[in-house]
């Protein structure tokens, strides 16, 4: 119950997120519920079939290029598609990619159905730039949305209530397909495959088709970001894009349905907000997504349903150690952010430049202070921080893992 | 009101390096028209962002930037992003009539821009190959660095078809023969002595490359390595820790560039002190192509500049159409038709008796020759058409 | 027909070097509890193995109900109704008990691209589900995490899972591995009552089990069927008692 | 003389309370049996013993060294072997690269165990040596595992539920290796659900019952005790 | 003849060259089970610490402690940060590494620029080593090559002569039972990851003066880099020995090969039409020639999943 009521105000802030904010930051969420789809759509293969994909951007970039295929088609008028079906043609696409790419992929399991993911897409991202008539060449292919009813498109607001729609629908088709049998055979796959086999089912096509449904959905994620920059390129082909789908479904957690969910939405926003701050961004988030992966290994929506656990369970002791560590973990965080912005900002060009030409090191602006680097309070001040930060840090922990029960050793070891 | 200009660059990722040169031309060049007395006796105000190196990033950055009040949008690198915002800006002065913006391509080379891509509200202050390489072959041909058989290496991907076309046409305009030619990766070879065992094999004298980044630093070290003497003519060997990267084998390639520091004599000398004076260092990379660029659209701007005024950006548009900045090398000015820049072009050689040093190393360009904007200027692509507001 | 449900004939199957199965013939009748008995590395599991589609046989042919299933992929020869279960248990330790039988229940009604139906509708096979649970009474569990069983009920849910298909011949092997006497018997009396009707064959060292359980035995010696009968017969075969019982227990 | 003495043994998964103060010794030399219905804690006992499972509180003690808290190697290193009832052969590796793995140096004044007896035990083995170990059948799992512990010259080996899976004849003949082991010097805790053989090779009986030992006795003292059979071993 | 033997010499060095970067990756991959995908930034941290303790000292300091360096970086990821997400299983450890990789880069960024360095061969190895058709043959590439060699013969001698081999792979299965064995399973995968890292950072301070030291190295050798290693059979060094020449050797031939689609058309007589085409038809296999690996992998994926040499199928 309480579950649907957050669902339901979620989607109620999403609608009404356009009365209150800037156009731009409606741009900024539009890129961002991209990101949660695709991030969804990929969690479906990866996280409920076990099946980790390192070429998912070509899905993602195949739904997109076929949506503005599509669009310059119905510009020309050789097509009729009504403007918000478009992304449709992304989710075709992308089904029919992915059945043929995963008729191969899933010969194989674990690493190297990776690997074989990752190879197919290099090679489509190689020969792309070589099918210009497909891929558009360098500076890629663009169109125009059609206006539709009384939606201009034109409109920035237009385009958002366009992708939440079809981001809920499609979540919502998500959750559906775990609910279905067929769904719940799929994490069979990724528990035992052999069992799968011999209950009867055919293993492969099974795998095709839970591919070819992940691949849809990211079509249809691809061919959103194609309606709303009415524009795409190969570059989208690369493996960053592939990448970035990963970074954000494990950041969330993908043992979680909306894990994938929140980890893209906090790193689209981290990315659009951080990079206007600092141009070590990328730093940040790959630093970022290291701790996520080391002190809270199934994501932040394991996180928080765990925190939210201790609340019912009233486990005031787990939550005080919880409480115990934010404040030197922040610490350590401001320590590691103020040394690695004062490095880059001694290191970089002009900085060295001016250097060299009054032979001084002239103080560093930072936080509206000026750090001098010659001075070793403006190192030690951060380095402190961290040691204190991660002292701390350290306490707690050693001080509640004497209460904890340990782990047994042998556990999952069990002959296979 | 106002001035307000918005600069979409990739300040992180892998294209930063690349970013830099151009925005610190673009900073030196408002901040110089600002000393001059601004827009509408206004300071203009520079707005950077940061592109993510992505063509989404772009978008959105430019939404942004409009919401910011930005009525001019410049951009150099990732002609991919170029392309992008080309076109955003094309669509949002369709459906925004009267508030339109106007952008500023400063650095993107490829020929699109002013061929299916061209459009009113888009200038472009860079070269392209075509234009390029026809300087090149005709200043090597004069300096007698063009031998009779080229063999042309480039890199799998339109900028550089481009240029191999490119090559094809000027190298066989100038008399000499193609002997072979390559298409390959674009930075992905780790190794390129297999391409220099190929390119000796067809016995060239002479290379005709539109390679950049790693790509043209390995293959210049492979040709090193083989100790196979030919000349080369390149466009890119002067990226930030190219010469260094490339040490010794890189003296005597020849460079096609938009300008060079030797040029121009004493304004040229002015200049460099004076770029160095306000960022820090000379300007031996990208940031002359901005700050000419921008300097030219000052031009415009004091063109329709009146105090108090509004911004009028289709009356900024229409001048700058008309107007002219001199550089200490010659004249840049547009092109009406394509909104192509005519300009001269520097041919120059990796020497050590270049003035000015580079990367630290005893190696620098040595102006080869200045060739004039008429001499460079190639015809205006049948594929322009451009719609012209009423 | 007493036609033989299953027939093997001159079963070969190589692993480099070493044949391991040597030309078996074996024909287990429709209905009966057929025990296949042997020394350890006698090749029993690869004969399961073979028969169940997991391993190609290098020569000689198996038939079901009279078809050629030699060589055939797993999952058609389950679809063919016959299913086994593993020596080392193969669950689905990350679901609950109940997920990991409804996976098996989907099976025998033959819902295996059922994208469009919802788990919780499928009314019939959500009974079948909970039949199942009752009668490898793991009611108790249900909802548990099938990893968390103990090895006891994670052996009883493997058994469910090679029930669950529906097949007509069941495949067993070494289901009483790792149980207490206790266990041994409710395994004994459950595995009598799923298989009432079926056709089962079993690989088992408990002889106790083995006697009670089955109205035919076959004993495999290296590779070689060496003897087949009724459990009477195999008790007194002077060559089982040398290669495999040892002296008779009293 | 006492090698190995366990005290008030505490040991938990998780939350869940396996071990409630369990306390034994095992004189050098000595074949104990350790008996008890399934899921009464042997295994975890044994796991508990060999580091495997951090004992919560508690002392282990060999001679006069204290083991609790140790990390495995270092429990093995001081001469506990294990072999465990899931087998755990490494089943990427070859059968005799499994046993290359548990060759440790010989202890001093100790009998030596080498690879040749290892196969002079179970011939079987010698002939499946270059076989990967995931491959070998079930049975030979278990007499591969047992091999693999025994070359770590231990001088107490734990023993779990070594018959499971076994043909009728090798388990006469394990039993037979068992006493064999035994005999050289090596003091042996044998879980086993199989009783005849309990009793038949052990001087002394254990049994387990929510987490503790609930019996002690010689196998005859056990075989007279029918209550105590009744009320821990089997169901009523 | 000219061009084969030459593109032979060059295909063998670039080969041996690949062979040390992914000899660790193999290594760890198929001992450790781990999906190293930091295994590149190895390379690359290799490269430039080399690169700036060259310059402060000699290259032949530099060849000998860049390397310790890395390793000393690489005992520390395992014990302090993949170690800890062992529990979670080998794909917590994958994205561990891939967030490492990425944070490597930027690194790297931060503090050397985000622009190729000029990391050059030492004076002693610039010059020709011998002079073929007229062609100079570098010495360093011959030193690289040596290089390369010697470590294969250390690695043989290391997993032969001792049991590490097989302790390490038992351990990856069933660390705790290898513990009961008597052996420090920690220790030993810390030296392993250790030993792994040190041959990345070993070939990046080789390499790296061979090709180029830019933040951009470790993606573009990531990637071949696992093509190495799947190819050859995963974990198998022999196997990767031979992935890595014919890679190597693929590469540097396929550059002769100015052949596409429409000229084998053409062969049929529809060599026009194919032009006409164009699109994948003109595509000629020497400008694929970086992309071959990709295919290489992915047609040994689906036709022998084991590799050349693995002992897997
Ligand atoms: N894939 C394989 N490669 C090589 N040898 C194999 C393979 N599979 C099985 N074997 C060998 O075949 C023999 C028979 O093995 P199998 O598992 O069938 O025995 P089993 O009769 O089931 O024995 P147990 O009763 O001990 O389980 C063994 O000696 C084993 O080593
Ligand atoms: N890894 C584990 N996690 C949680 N509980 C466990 C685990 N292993 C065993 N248990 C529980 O601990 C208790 C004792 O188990 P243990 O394996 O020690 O019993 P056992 O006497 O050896 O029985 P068995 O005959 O099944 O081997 C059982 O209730 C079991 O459910
Ligand atoms: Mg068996
Ligand atoms: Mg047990």
């Amino acid at each position: 119950m309480m579950r649907i009521g957050l669902l339901a105000s979620i989607v109620a802030l999403l609608l009404g997120a356009p009365l209150v904010l800037s156009g731009h930051v409606v741009g900024v969420l539009t890129t961002a519920l991209i990101a949660v789809l695709f991030a969804m759509a990929f969690n479906l293969l990866s996280g409920r079939a076990g099946m980790l994909s390192f070429g998912h951007a070509a899905y993602f970039a195949i739904g997109g290029f076929a949506v503005i295929h599509a669009m310059q088609a119905v510009e020309k008028g050789l097509l009729w598609l009504p403007t918000p079906l478009l992304p449709l043609v992304g989710g075709v696409a992308g089904l029919i990619g992915g059945l043929c790419a995963g008729y191969f992929a899933t010969l194989r399991s674990g690493v190297y159905f990776s690997m074989v993911t990752l190879a197919l897409a290099e090679l489509l991202h190689a020969i792309a730039p070589n099918l210009g008539s497909i891929f558009g060449g360098e500076v890629g292919l663009t169109t125009m949305r059609m206006p539709w009813t009384s939606f201009d498109y034109g409109n920035e607001v237009h385009v958002y209530y366009t992708v939440v729609a079809w981001v809920v629908l499609c979540i919502g088709l998500l959750y559906a397909y775990n609910q279905t049998l067929f769904g719940r055979l799929t994490v069979g796959v990724r528990e035992a495959e052999r069992r799968v086999s011999f209950l009867g089912y055919n293993l492969h096509h099974t795998k095709i088709i839970v591919f070819g449904v992940s691949a849809m959905f990211s079509g249809i994620a691809g061919g959103l970001l194609a309606f709303t920059t009415e524009s795409i390129n190969y570059s989208i082909l690369g493996m960053g894009m592939s990448a970035s789908v990963v970074l954000h479904t494990f950041v969330g957690g993908s043992g979680v349905f909306f894990g994938p969910a929140v980890g893209a939405f906090v790193f689209a926003l981290f990315g659009s907000l951080v990079s206007d701050m600092t141009k070590n961004w990328l730093l940040y988030q790959g630093i970022l997504f290291v701790g996520i992966m080391m002190f809270m290994g199934d994501g932040l929506a394991m996180l928080w349903l765990r925190i939210v656990n201790e609340f019912k369970e009233r486990n005031w002791s787990a939550l005080k150690l919880r409480a115990l560590l934010l404040p030197p973990g922040l610490l350590v965080a401001a320590g590691v952010v103020t040394l690695l912005e004062l490095t880059s900002r001694i290191l970089d060009q002009q900085y060295a430049a001016i250097v060299s030409r009054t032979k001084a090191w002239p103080p560093v602006s930072l936080y509206g202070f000026n750090w001098n680097p010659t001075a070793l309070a403006t190192w030690l001040v951060p380095i402190l921080a961290i040691g204190a930060g991660a002292g701390l840090v350290f306490l707690a922990i050693s001080r509640a893992g004497r209460e904890a029960a340990p782990r047994a050793a042998l556990a999952g070891e069990h002959a296979r | 009101e106002p001035l307000k200009i918005a600069v979409i660059e990739a300040f992180s990722g892998p294209n930063a390096q690349t970013a830099i040169p151009f925005v610190e031309g673009v900073r030196y060049a408002i901040g110089k028209l600002n000393k001059e007395g601004g827009f509408n006796g206004e300071p203009i105000v520079v707005t950077e962002y940061d592109s993510l190196n992505q063509t989404a990033g772009a978008a959105e950055k430019l939404k942004a930037a409009i919401a910011d009040g930005a009525r001019i949008i410049i951009q150099s690198t990732n002609s991919a992003i170029t392309a992008q915002i080309s076109e955003d800006v094309r669509k949002y002065n369709l459906r925004n009539k009267g508030k339109e913006i106007l952008f500023m391509m400063e650095g993107s080379e490829a020929a699109e821009f002013t061929a299916e891509k061209c459009q009113f509200w888009a200038f472009k202050t860079a070269s392209n190959p075509f234009i390029r390489i026809k300087a090149l072959v005709s200043a090597m041909k004069d300096t007698g660095k063009l031998g009779s058989k080229v063999y042309s290496i480039n890199q799998n991907y339109s900028y550089g078809v481009d240029h191999e076309k490119a090559q094809a046409l000027y190298a066989k305009e100038a008399g000499a023969q193609i002997v072979g030619s390559t298409l390959h990766d674009t930075a992905k070879i780790q190794d390129f002595s297999p391409y220099v065992a190929q390119i000796k094999a067809s016995g060239a004298d002479t290379i005709l490359s539109g390679n950049w980044g790693n790509d043209i630093i390995l293959f210049m070290r492979a040709l090193g390595d083989a100790g196979l003497k030919v000349n080369v003519g390149n466009t890119s060997l002067d990226t930030t820790g190219a010469l260094s990267a490339m040490g010794p084998s890189a003296l005597g390639a020849v460079l096609v560039k938009l300008y060079n520091l030797e040029a121009g004599g004493k304004a040229g000398e002015t200049f460099a002190e004076d770029f160095k004076a306000v960022i820090g260092h000379y300007p031996y990379n990208e940031e002359p192509t901005t700050a000419f660029g921008t300097l030219l659209l000052g031009e415009a701007l004091k063109k329709v500049s009146q105090p108090g005024g509004k911004v009028d950006i289709k009356a900024v548009a229409l001048a700058l159409e008309n107007v002219s900045y001199d550089s200490p090398a010659g004249r840049w000015s547009f092109r009406k038709e394509d909104h192509q820049l005519l300009l001269p072009v520097a041919v120059s050689e990796v020497s050590k008796e270049a003035r000015y040093k580079v990367d630290g190393t005893d190696m620098g360009f040595k102006l080869l020759k200045i060739v004039s904007p008429e001499d460079s200027a190639v015809p205006v692509d049948p594929k322009c058409k451009m719609d012209r507001p009423s | 027909m007493t036609k033989d449900i299953i027939q093997l004939t001159d079963l070969r199957k190589r692993f480099g070097e070493s044949e391991i199965i040597r030309g078996v013939d074996l024909g287990v009748k429709r209905g009966e509890r057929h025990a296949l008995i042997g020394p350890n590395g006698a090749g029993k599991s690869t004969l399961f193995h073979l028969i169940s589609g997991l391993y190609k046989p290098s020569s000689g042919d198996i038939r079901l109900n009279g078809d050629s299933i030699a060589g055939l992929a797993p999952h058609l020869i389950t679809r063919r109704g016959l299913s086994r279960s593993f020596q080392i248990t193969t669950i689905f330790p990350r679901l609950s008990v109940y997920e990991n039988l409804r996976i098996a229940a989907m099976a025998r009604h033959g819902r295996r691209y059922a994208l469009f139906s919802l788990a919780s509708k499928a009314t019939v096979i959500n009974r079948d589900t909970d039949e199942l649970l009752e009668l490898v009474r793991l009611t108790q569990a249900r909802d548990k995490f099938a990893g968390d069983l103990t090895y006891s009920e994670q052996r009883a849910l493997e058994i469910g899972m090679a029930i669950g298909p529906g097949a007509d011949v069941i495949l067993l092997d070494e289901p009483m591995a790792g149980m207490s006497r206790e266990e041994t018997h409710y395994m004994l009396n459950l595995i009598r009552d799923i298989t009432q009707g079926k056709t089962l064959l079993v690989v088992e060292h408990d002889m106790e089990v083995v006697f009670s359980l089955c109205d035919r035995i076959s004993v495999l010696v290296y590779g070689e069927v060496i003897a087949s009968g009724t459990p009477e017969e195999i008790r007194s075969n002077g060559r089982v008692q040398e290669a495999y019982l040892g002296e008779v227990p009293a | 003389m006492t090698l190995l003495s366990v005290t008030n043994l505490h040991s938990h998964y998780g939350k869940s309370h396996i071990l409630h103060g369990m306390s034994f010794s095992l004189a050098a030399g000595e074949m104990i049996a350790l008996l008890g219905r399934n899921g009464s804690g042997r295994s975890t006992a044994m796991k508990a013993i060999m580091g495997l499972v951090a004992p919560t509180r508690g002392s282990i003690k060999l001679d006069t060294k204290e083991l609790a808290g140790l990390p495995s190697y270092k429990i093995n290193r001081a001469g506990i072997a294990y072999v465990p009832e899931e087998r755990l052969a490494f089943s990427n590796l070859t059968v005799e690269e499994n046993l290359h793995i548990g060759v440790a140096a010989p202890r001093p004044n100790a009998k030596a165990w080498s690879l040749e007896e290892m196969y002079g035990f179970f011939p079987r083995l010698k002939e499946r040596r270059n076989v990967k170990a995931g491959s070998i059948s079930g049975g030979e799992q278990q007499m591969l595992t047992l091999c693999r512990s025994l070359l770590g010259q231990p001088s107490v080996i734990l023993i779990d539920e070594p018959t499971e899976g076994l043909a009728p004849k090798i388990v006469d003949h394990l039993a037979d290796v068992m006493r064999d082991i035994n005999r050289q010097g090596v003091a042996s805790i044998l879980v086993e659900q199989k009783m005849t053989i309990a009793l038949k090779l052990c001087s002394r009986c254990l049994i387990m019952g929510h987490g503790a030992i609930v019996f002690e006795g010689t196998p005859e003292e056990l075989i007279a005790t029918p209550s105590v059979r009744r009320e821990w071993l089997e169901v009523a | 003849m000219e061009f084969i033997v030459i593109s032979a010499l060059n295909g063998l060095v670039y080969g041996l060259l690949l062979f040390m970067v992914s000899a660790g990756l193999t290594l760890i991959f198929g001992m450790m089970g781990i999906v190293n995908f930091a295994h590149a930034s190895f390379y690359m941290l290799g490269a430039y610490l080399s690169f700036t303790i060259a310059r402060i000292s000699n290259f032949w300091l530099a060849l000998l402690i860049a390397p310790l360096i890395v390793m000393a970086a690489g005992m520390f990821i395992e014990r302090f940060m993949l170690r800890r997400v062992h529990g979670f299983g080998h794909s917590q450890q994958l994205l561990l590494t891939f967030g490492i990789a990425f944070v490597f880069e930027e690194l790297v960024k931060l503090f050397w620029g985000n622009f190729p360095v000029a990391y050059r061969p030492p004076p002693l190895l610039s010059g020709p080593a011998f002079s073929l058709f007229g062609t100079n043959f570098p010495s360093y590439r011959v030193f690289v090559a040596a290089v390369a060699i010697v470590l294969l013969g250390l690695l043989y001698l290391l997993l032969q002569k001792t049991r590490i081999g097989i302790i390490v792979r038992a351990s990856v299965q069933r660390p705790g039972m290898v513990s009961a064995l008597g052996h420090n399973v920690p220790l030993v995968f810390l030296g392993v990851f250790g030993v792994g890292a040190w041959m990345a950072g070993l070939a990046g301070a080789v390499g790296g003066a061979l090709l180029t030291t830019s933040p951009t190295m470790s993606g573009e050798m990531s990637v071949i880099a696992f093509v190495v290693v799947v190819v050859g059979g995963l974990g198998s060094l022999l196997g990767a020995f031979i992935a890595s020449l014919l890679i190597g050797l693929l590469t540097s031939f396929s550059v002769g090969f100015q052949v596409s689609l429409a000229d084998v058309a053409q062969l049929f007589g529809y060599g026009e039409q194919a032009r006409q085409i164009g699109g994948l038809l003109t595509l000629e296999i020497s400008s694929m020639s970086a992309s071959l690996p990709a295919l290489l992998m992915l047609v040994v994926l689906l036709t022998r999943p084991a590799g050349l040499m693995g002992d897997r199928n």
